[in-house]
């Protein structure tokens, strides 16, 4: 069942407006891909792409090393889940999910437990006689990934499939794709915007951005080692923390940066030059205020947000510069006060001026 | 829920299957890029071949003979054209008695025919009744009855006038002095707003609901919601039904037809364009004028038809 | 598992209406019914009333009243009335038939399909909505006739069958680009061909266009006049229309009272069709559930 | 082997009926025949006719009128029927003149089943309230202008003129002008009068408009040619123009009692603008393959006695000498009215003129297309005439 | 401009299906509510009705303690976001902002301005002029708020309106609608599934279930004190543990409890006595492996889920239950291995078998 996905040079232009740049990804049978990348980036129409559902502009896509830019979107065999749900209107959700598998030519009788167990799983069983007009966002949503998953396609495609439901439900359906990924063994394109989803279910996140691909990796090397600013940002919430910094000293075993007035002294070699500015990256749970570490600044506290499970400290330290501290569980800081955050050196991550990790 | 999916079975020929999608050859390309199309259009296709293309293509070529109906054509040239052209005073008369008609009479009939249909596009009792009731004056067609009608409505002495006499005016009979005549078929035109007003209806039909909600929680009112949200979203039907009225008003026959008697008269203040080349070929056993005659209507209209096509890119709102 | 009964959509104006307006709606629209009524009164009214009265008498009320044109109108021709009403009804019914399924795949394939020359045959399927009618009627009259099919109802049915009413094409191809291109392609990602997105998403979807493309077929066709007079010759295949025809001749004795009797019997079948097809203008349901 | 005969008439019922029973006399006279009739009303019919004609695919007898018989005979689409007659086609007893009616360039295209003439239709009712004594066969049209004026003015009835406005009214004119010793069209298919005679036309019916001898102009152009839309059934006028055989149809739409009478007098002594007009025609299609039986079936539509009796006088008077006897002795008071009409015309009754020639159709709407632009004021009569004269030469020009 | 909003018994029937069971609630004027609740529990049914879309069943609601039931949803000056945004299709994103603006007659000189400024904020000044068919999914649901936030209505009403946003654009947003919310000062309802905007957004969260109302309360009183089992299960993500256990003895000052079969002495006097069958609660992020605490269980580890900045572990406690762990940062515990966890007594919760809180 696991086909290999390959995009060779993938453009798309609409009109003369460029949308994607060239992409080359190489997506291995039986793979679980997640791309991530702010709205717009481009991810629904790398995913309609594929599917064929909209022309490929230049470049080449092979599914299972056969080139299929000009394969009708019916023979591709593929599944995918609307970022818009695109439930057919005019029929109950027992028929939207139904759908897909009288086109195969399946009979009566081997639709109804596909239909009734995809319905369970989604927990939309009392609703499979009514239309989806008379549903909810989120059983919209539900039946709309049903209606992908009742098939056992070559590729699923899925295009922000939890976005509308409530989080015990998030968790629950995360376990079922991933589950349905086990069991059927075929390949899997997610797109979504949570990071939680991205990290625990990718075996492969491709990060976009404006159309082209920043990082390819593993969740844990996205991370831990970002290529640039860019993914460094982008995985991992609250945002990483970027201030201004100066290379002081580079050594063999070690480099010296001022960061906040603060010579640091981080325990490796970087690559750059000693005055070169430089961007220094930490990320908020990555930060204390408890003692142990490296000082990093004193921070006036602008605001606290408490999440009841951790807390956030909206700081600006001594020079303006914003920084978000992530503190575990429910802390009694007051907005206006000020804490001194603290650091590992192992933990944090300087980028030159054009972004790169260095 | 739980582990549910194990259970489904994985289906080993699908690759199989699916390898044979891929297209192989140019002509496969060119046949899978093309192929459903023609399929889909093929009925029309054979119609348009089978019963249209023939006949229309005799009648472009018995527009340059002298073909009488009774005899077989004789070839002569663009006289017909040049004819027209040069020296026949009716045609310019009929062309103007039409092009007034569908100035008048289209846009009356498509603003009058919409009222009418967001009157009756809303939620209120008996309403099938009256959707019906406003459709009969179309039903009836070009019956004698609506000639007989629309004397007892415009003669001298009908109901118009009656009322007109109220206010003391004194009017002529409307549909037969050459002055007002056209505007009394125009009036029958405007009247017979059936067909557009059921097509703007299933088009209301179709303008999402939630437009007018986000419309009124923007503050709009029923007026505004009108001209911003049911107009637009309803251009593709609008720009049907004017390309479709204006083409049938150009052809417009049957009106003229009953209410002159076929004379186009008085003083061929009625005599329609398509009237004119219904006595030509008819009356005159002049098939030949008749064609060429049709043929330079046909350009005219196919003039009107692809402005507004290429107007429509400006005005017409599609969603797809 | 217990069916859901979804219930009927509220109004769709979520305001109500107060009651002074809907009054004003309802006077309105009565004394518009009125104006409409009128000729159907009249026909009525003509149907019952003493012949030398037709033609002269400006109102609607006749002097005295005689049913007798009903019996006189329904089997005073050499053929019953009750033939022409059913070959009317074969006709316009194979016409409903014919031009819902033809032109809607002609549609469809304009609406949605590409290929090659798309434009082009659409320009000329709007070219022939242009022709006047009347020059190519010897042509054709000629290519039925060497057919073998004249004085036979197959020159009035098989075109619809050929989507030779580019009117329901044009018109068709404009309502389906209303319907949201995502849900085809939701069927195209459920293995659809292009057949099974037209019979399964876009004609379930287009119900309120293909009822108005039903009611004028049947209405037009019914109403049709000048095809039955060139192409049915034997009184037995006439249509209500061509026998309507046969009560007058301008120039000699006619029968009004039977002309306006038969009329307003030829109404109700149509006024019945256009009952009930126009249940089927509902609320257009293709863009619910959709995040727009 | 079966023959089929293929009808085709223009009518309405009543005439169907009565044709259809000759077919079923001369049916059972001649075992083997089939006959299929088709009847249209006069304006369904000619297109009709013209595209079965075109295909290749017209009837085996066709009615025919006075006014397209030159059309279709010279375009070759009827048969030449002399080498008939008189065997196989007995006209023995007809009136000569009315055979010739049927005859274009000297053949016979055309056997007329009936005769008529034009009349004026005159409301005796409407005469009596006003206390106006009928026209009679010595009124010239100046007096019966002043009487029709007068019944305006008496104004029993509201809205009611003397009588139509008959200037555009081809029947009378050409009546109008051969009492003046002219005539609409010459057997060479040319105009037969002058601007003088149509400026003169013009004129009277001008001073009739003035004195309200005649309806106005807006009303006259209700009349689409046909009986319901005449002004006298429409109530409008107490007389009009139409011919004699449409009597019966003209009085069942009338609640006036109506009566016939010539159309005037030009002077005191004009005569002869009146004529016997062959009312209809029976001719055989030049496609027919069985002309042999076509011909004889119209033999025994106008000499067979039954036949005569069937159909009585709703095609007009039979030509038939002997089967105008056999009809007018079984005839109903309405129907002698027309009968007594035509054999009384006396010296008011001429020659009967060559059909109209090829063209003669767009003369008719002609003549009506300018009389109403003189009665709206559009055109002097004089300019009227003029113009007249003129395109009706360019139209028998372009033939 | 701050309107208070008043349910009075409201319910909502479709037909026979009752979806709203007579909600009573005071927003007082000013007031920013998050609405949250599992998907179709009605919400946005709820929040229809608020604005006049759907017609009131039953019950009455206030605006400014005037009964509005009947009032059109014109009058009511309320602006929405909506959960499927219906984006006027024909006009351009400029259009789409300023059609309310227009609507309420202002001058095209002061239109201008404040589109161009909700633009900024939504970072879609570039696509101004596109049609929202040639926008993305995040980019429509932008435009959607920015049709409401143009506005300065009595009320808005946001239902779900940063789902299709990635994570940096979310939080940005929640800043601009929470300052929004501070500058104009206005009444806020807000739906949300996402746990971070309830509990940082909300002066007060209403917690929604199956039409019902079951808890209504600022954020951390709904994560430190929930009144049931199904609040405690639905503030906070991941989802709190519910393990069976029993009362052994209730005290003054004390309860213990049996937990898979440790006894338990918990600080505090229960509403229940001995013998009782309870369920006992703990969040997972108040669960530790570290010492200190009390042990728990020693459970097994069915799965690891590594996110980066926290670990999760799935573990089963030795009677089977499941039991969710929650660490900070990377750790590295191997599948199939088994921990102790631990916890601190004062932050569990035991419910009885009603689910309420005791
Ligand atoms: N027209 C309708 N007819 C019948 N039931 C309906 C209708 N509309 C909504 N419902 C039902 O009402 C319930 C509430 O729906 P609502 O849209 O308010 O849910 P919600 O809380 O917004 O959910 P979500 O988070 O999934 O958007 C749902 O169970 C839904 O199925
Ligand atoms: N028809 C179109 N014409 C022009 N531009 C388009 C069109 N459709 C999409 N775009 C643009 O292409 C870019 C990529 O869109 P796409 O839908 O792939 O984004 P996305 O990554 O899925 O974003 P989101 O997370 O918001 O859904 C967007 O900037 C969008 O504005
Ligand atoms: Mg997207
Ligand atoms: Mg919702």
């Amino acid at each position: 069942m696991a086909t290999s996905v390959v995009l060779q040079k993938v453009e798309k232009r609409y009109g003369s407006l460029d949308v994607i740049h060239g992409i080359d990804l190489t997506i291995d049978p039986g793979e679980f891909v997640v791309f991530v990348g702010p709205s717009g980036c481009g991810k629904s129409t790398l995913l309609r792409m594929i599917a064929g559902l909209e022309e490929i502009s230049g470049g080449g896509l092979l599914l299972d090393n056969e080139r299929m830019n000009e394969v009708a979107p019916a023979k591709r065999g593929i599944a995918m889940v609307f970022q818009s749900y695109a439930l057919y209107p005019h029929m109950s959700v027992y028929k939207n999910l139904a759908f897909g598998l009288e086109t195969a030519g399946y009979k009566k009788a081997q639709i109804e437990p596909k239909v009734r167990r995809a319905a369970e799983i989604l927990q939309i069983e009392k609703l499979l006689e009514r239309k989806p007009k008379a549903l909810s966002g989120g059983q919209r949503q539900r039946v709309a990934i049903g209606r992908a998953i009742v098939r056992e396609p070559r590729i699923f495609l899925f295009d922000e499939p939890l976005s509308n439901l409530d989080a015990e439900l998030r968790v629950q359906m995360r376990v079922e794709i991933s589950r349905l990924h086990r069991n059927l063994g075929n390949t899997m394109i997610y797109v979504t915007h949570d990071q939680v989803e991205a990290m625990t279910m990718a075996d492969k996140i491709v990060v976009l951005n404006s159309g082209r691909i920043e990082q390819v990796g593993a969740p844990l090397d996205l991370y831990n080692h970002p290529a640039n600013r860019f993914v460094a940002g982008f995985i991992g919430s609250p945002k990483m923390n970027f201030l201004k910094a100066k290379i002081e000293r580079v050594n063999d075993g070690d480099t010296t940066i001022n960061v906040c007035g603060n010579s640091i002294r981080l325990p490796r070699r970087l690559k750059g030059s000693a005055g070169q500015e430089v961007t220094f990256g930490i990320r908020p749970e990555h930060l204390s205020v408890a003692d142990g570490g490296i000082a990093l600044a004193t921070v006036d506290i602008d605001l606290v947000e408490n999440l009841g499970g951790a807390t956030m400290l909206y700081t600006k330290t001594p020079d303006g510069q914003h920084l978000t501290v992530a503190l575990d569980g429910q802390q009694k800081v007051e907005r206006g006060t000020n804490v001194t955050a603290s650091f590992d050196p192992a933990r944090c991550h300087v980028f030159d001026a054009s972004g790169a990790t260095i | 829920m739980n582990n549910a999916m194990r259970t489904m079975p994985a289906e080993a020929a699908t690759v199989e299957r699916y390898r044979g999608a891929v297209a192989d050859s140019r002509f496969r390309r060119l046949w899978n890029a093309n192929a459903p199309g023609y399929l889909f259009l093929l009925p029309w296709l054979l119609g348009f071949f089978g019963l249209t293309f023939g006949p229309a293509l005799m009648s472009l070529y018995l527009s340059f003979t002298d073909f009488d109906m009774l005899r077989s054509p004789g070839w002569v040239g663009a006289a017909n054209y040049v004819r027209i052209a040069t020296a026949d005073p009716k045609f310019a008369s009929a062309m103007s008695v039409t092009l007034t008609y569908v100035m008048l009479a289209v846009p009356f009939k498509l603003a009058f025919a919409l009222m009418v249909a967001l009157a009756l596009n809303r939620g209120i009792k008996g309403l099938p009744i009256y959707r019906a009731i406003f459709y009969l004056p179309s039903l009836l067609g070009a019956s004698v009855a609506i000639a007989v009608l629309w004397r007892q409505l415009f003669a001298g002495d009908g109901l118009v006038n009656a009322a007109l006499a109220q206010f003391g005016i004194q009017g002529p009979s409307w549909i037969s002095h050459p002055n007002y005549s056209i505007y009394t078929l125009v009036a029958l035109s405007v009247w017979q707003f059936g067909s557009p007003m059921i097509i703007f209806l299933a088009g209301l039909r179709q303008i999402p609901q939630d437009m007018y909600e986000a419309a009124s929680l923007d503050g709009a009112s029923k007026f505004r919601q009108f001209y911003k949200i049911t107009l637009p979203l309803l251009t593709p039907v609008i720009f049907f039904n004017a390309v479709v009225q204006t083409i049938d008003a150009f052809k417009a026959f049957t009106p003229a037809f009953i209410i002159s008697g076929g004379t186009g008269g008085p003083i061929n203040s009625t005599l329609f364009y398509t009237l004119y080349l219904y006595q030509e070929a008819f009356g005159n056993f002049r098939m030949g004028y008749a064609s060429a005659l049709a043929w330079i209507l046909v350009i005219i209209i196919a003039i009107f038809t692809a402005f507004s096509f290429l107007s429509s890119r400006y005005w017409v709102h599609y969603d797809d | 598992m217990t069916a859901i009964v979804t219930a009927p959509q509220p109004p769709s104006d979520v305001n109500k209406r107060s009651l002074p307006g809907s009054i004003l709606v309802h006077a309105l629209l009565i004394g518009g019914s009125l104006l409409m009524l009128y000729p159907l009164l009249w026909m009525v009214s003509a149907s019952v009333r003493p012949e030398n009265e037709i033609f002269t008498s400006t109102s609607i009320f006749p002097s005295s009243i005689d049913f007798s044109s009903y019996l006189r109108g329904w089997v005073g021709l050499d053929v019953s009335f009750g033939r022409f009403f059913w070959n009317s009804l074969v006709i316009s019914v194979l016409t409903v038939v014919g031009n819902v399924i033809a032109c809607s795949l002609a549609a469809f394939a304009f609406a949605r399909l590409r290929f090659a020359g798309r434009n082009f045959w659409f320009a000329i399927m709007l070219g022939t909505l242009m022709i006047p009618y009347h020059v190519t009627l010897i042509p054709q009259y000629v290519l039925f006739l060497n057919l073998g099919w004249v004085n036979t109802i197959l020159p009035l049915v098989v075109p619809k069958f050929l989507a030779s009413d580019a009117f329901f094409i044009f018109l068709m191809v404009q309502f389906f680009r209303g319907i949201p291109r995502e849900l085809d392609e939701a069927a195209m990602m459920d293995g659809c061909s292009a057949w099974r997105i037209y019979w399964k998403i876009m004609l379930p979807l287009s119900l309120p266009v293909l009822a108005t493309a039903a009611i004028f077929s049947f209405i037009w066709t019914w109403d049709d006049f000048f095809g039955p007079l060139i192409y049915l010759n034997d009184m037995n295949t006439y249509t209500i229309q061509l026998g309507l025809r046969t009560f007058v001749d301008s120039t000699s004795a006619s029968d009004w009272g039977g002309l306006f009797a038969m009329s307003t019997l030829s109404l109700v079948p149509v006024f019945f069709f256009f009952l009930f097809f126009q249940r089927l203008l509902i609320e257009g349901i293709a863009t619910t559930g959709m995040k727009r | 082997q079966d023959t089929r005969l293929r009808l085709l008439w223009w009518g309405s019922q009543p005439r169907a009926d009565r044709t259809n029973k000759v077919s079923e006399l001369y049916k059972a006279k001649n075992p083997g025949t089939s006959i299929t009739g088709e009847f249209l009303g006069w304006g369904d019919y000619w297109p009709r006719l013209a595209t079965q004609v075109a295909g290749k695919n017209a009837p085996d007898v066709i009615q025919m009128d006075y006014r397209y018989i030159v059309e279709y005979a010279h375009r070759g689409a009827l048969a030449p029927l002399d080498s008939y007659m008189p065997s196989k086609l007995n006209l023995g007893d007809f009136d000569k003149a009315q055979i010739e009616g049927g005859s274009v360039d000297g053949h016979l295209y055309g056997v007329s089943l009936g005769a008529n003439s034009a009349a004026t239709m005159l409301s005796k009712t409407a005469f009596e309230e006003a206390g106006i004594d009928l026209p009679t066969k010595a009124t010239t049209w100046e007096e019966f202008g002043k009487m029709a004026a007068e019944l305006t003015k008496a104004g029993k009835r509201k809205g009611m003129f003397g009588m139509a406005d008959g200037s555009g009214g081809e029947p009378l004119f050409e009546n109008y002008l051969r009492q003046r010793g002219k005539a609409l069209y010459t057997a060479d298919a040319k105009i037969g009068f002058g601007v003088e005679e149509a400026s003169e036309w013009f004129d009277m019916w001008n001073k009739f408009r003035e004195s309200g001898a005649c309806v106005p102009p807006d009303i006259q152009a209700l009349d689409k040619n046909d009986i319901e839309t005449n002004t006298l059934t429409l109530g409008k006028s107490a007389a009009g123009f139409a011919h004699s055989n449409q009597f019966v149809a003209y009085q069942q739409m009338n609640k006036d009692k109506l009566t016939l009478a010539n159309h005037m007098r030009v002077t005191k002594d004009s005569k002869g603008g009146h004529y016997r007009k062959p009312s209809m025609f029976f001719s055989v299609s030049a496609q027919s393959k069985v002309v042999d039986q076509a011909v004889d079936y119209v033999n025994f539509f106008v000499t067979n006695p039954d036949a005569a009796l069937a159909l009585g006088v709703e095609r007009g008077i039979p030509e038939s000498a002997a089967m105008r006897e056999v009809v007018a002795a079984k005839l109903d008071a309405v129907g002698k009215v027309p009968l007594e009409y035509v054999s009384g015309l006396g010296d008011l009754a001429g020659k009967l003129p060559p059909p109209p020639p090829a063209g003669a159709g767009e003369g008719e709407l002609t003549l009506r297309n300018i009389s109403e632009q003189v009665g709206f004021g559009q055109l002097t009569a004089a300019d009227g005439a003029k113009q007249l004269v003129d395109e009706l030469t360019r139209i028998l020009a372009r033939g």
